[in-house]
């Protein structure tokens, strides 16, 4: 299955639900697990709050990004942003890092995806707008009829 | 919708419905945290059996309530949460809080911890 | 209610399916009545099934674009592709013309979607693409739970 | 899922569930198609009762049917449509075909027709 999709929109945090439907949907003809289906929401959910919150500071007018590949049983998000960006890459991706401790941010976002997908990548810099792209591959689907002895 | 409620014990119960994120959790960290500084409570339960959805917010409300809870350590059972939240918690070493079971499983645990301080 | 959206994918008939549904979640929050969210569904599928049968032949390789803006309760949403165009704007409006009976199109996507929305505009030329431009407006939420007698 | 049942009085009654766009048009178009010119079958009932979604596509498939149908003036009825359908139905001219009731009431109002040829 090959299919592609960008949605973007206005950097409020109404429309982080948004992005995630509208991601699960795309990827909904694969029948993912439960399980893959819910770690691959709360990677999209992380990157585009961090872009609403760390990249554009909640101000309405920047444009989150999310562009989306299928290739096969393999998806390959983009979440871009065109807000201040990030000094320090490798600080940021720490454990428990946070810039924002007073919004309650627990510093978890990067480590949680790391951990839900099969390879992430961050590509950003001082006011120069954030990069972050993923990739999952989704099981094969289960015979759910399989004869039994 | 969220239930939050306050047992005569002073637990707060709560059980977030839907999508937890960083939109909807400002609303229930509101409501909590009054009641954990208006000396009522001195421990929370998050039964997260009906919850659909959740990322780093619900990291980030549940140890902001630890922090509000101060001294009362271990105050905080986090139960029934999905596998791929259980994964979260645990990577945020919020593993020994996990519970399977029924809120009078936690309440159990919880009676433990707060009389024994 | 201010707010903006784009999603844009590829010329296949599986994503009329994913436009709907982004397009309506994005409306969500306004509460439209179940009738002016099926009339508002019914004319973005109407557009983005024409784009991608009639505009770019299924080829699917062709991207068609969907963009969003809310203003308080009314929305505009365009949409548009780059494909082949049509001649002939009035003609091609015109209740049950098609040009694709063969695939029985019934010729009423156009009439329809102006019975639909509360304004359309059609800017097409022969090999220049086309855009679709519709406005429709929800009417105030109803009070609920208001005192009787 | 959709269902496709023919009676052995020759009539296929189509339950189209979901949403009926261009894309999922075709495999009904195919299966009752197949009823049709196979000689089995005289009239259609659409029954759009648990339909949850339709554009123009279902406009289409069911103005093809009744040319399958051919020389079977009045050989279809349209089922329980939503409102919204409803208005696209009689904007397509297909308002005298529309019925609200049972398959039992479609079935008696098709007996005439079907029986007076
Ligand atoms: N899109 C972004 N734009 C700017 N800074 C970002 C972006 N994404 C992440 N960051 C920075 O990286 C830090 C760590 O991110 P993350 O691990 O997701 O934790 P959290 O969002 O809880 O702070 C953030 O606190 C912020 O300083
Ligand atoms: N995006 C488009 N690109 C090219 N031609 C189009 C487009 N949209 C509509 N048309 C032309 O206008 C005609 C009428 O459209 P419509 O009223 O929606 O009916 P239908 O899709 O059933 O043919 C089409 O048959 C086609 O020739």
């Amino acid at each position: 299955m090959e299919n592609e999709m960008t949605l973007s929109f206005a950097a409020i945090s109404e429309n982080e639900a948004l992005a995630r439907m509208t991601l699960t949907f795309f990827v909904a003809a694969l029948d993912p697990t439960l399980e893959e289906i819910s770690e691959y929401k709360t990677v999209i959910s992380e990157a585009v709050t961090n872009a609403i919150i760390h990249g554009y500071d909640e101000d309405r007018s920047g444009i989150v990004r999310v562009h989306a590949a299928l290739d096969g049983r393999e998806v390959t998000v983009t979440i871009s942003d065109e807000g201040g960006g990030i000094e320090n890459v490798e600080e940021a991706m720490q454990p428990m890092y946070t810039s924002k401790p007073e919004r309650e941010r627990s510093g978890m976002g990067f480590t949680i995806m790391e951990s839900f997908t099969d390879s992430l990548s961050v590509d950003s810099s001082n006011g120069g707008g954030t990069i972050v792209t993923f990739k999952k591959k989704f099981s094969p689907v289960q015979e759910t009829c399989s004869s039994v002895g | 919708m969220n239930q939050i409620t306050l047992t005569s014990g002073g637990i707060v119960i709560v059980r977030p419905a839907g999508e937890l994120d960083h939109h909807t959790a400002d609303s229930i960290k509101r409501e909590v945290s009054r009641l954990i500084f208006g000396g009522k409570a001195a421990a929370v339960i998050w039964d997260l059996g009906s919850l659909q959805f959740m990322d780093s917010a619900g990291i980030g409300l549940i140890l902001g309530r630890m922090r509000d809870l101060g001294a009362v350590e271990g105050g905080t059972v986090i139960l029934n949460p999905s596998p791929t939240m259980k994964k979260m918690f645990e990577l945020s070493g919020l593993g020994s809080h996990l519970l399977e079971g029924t809120v009078e499983d936690a309440i159990k645990r919880l009676g433990g911890i707060l009389h024994g301080k």
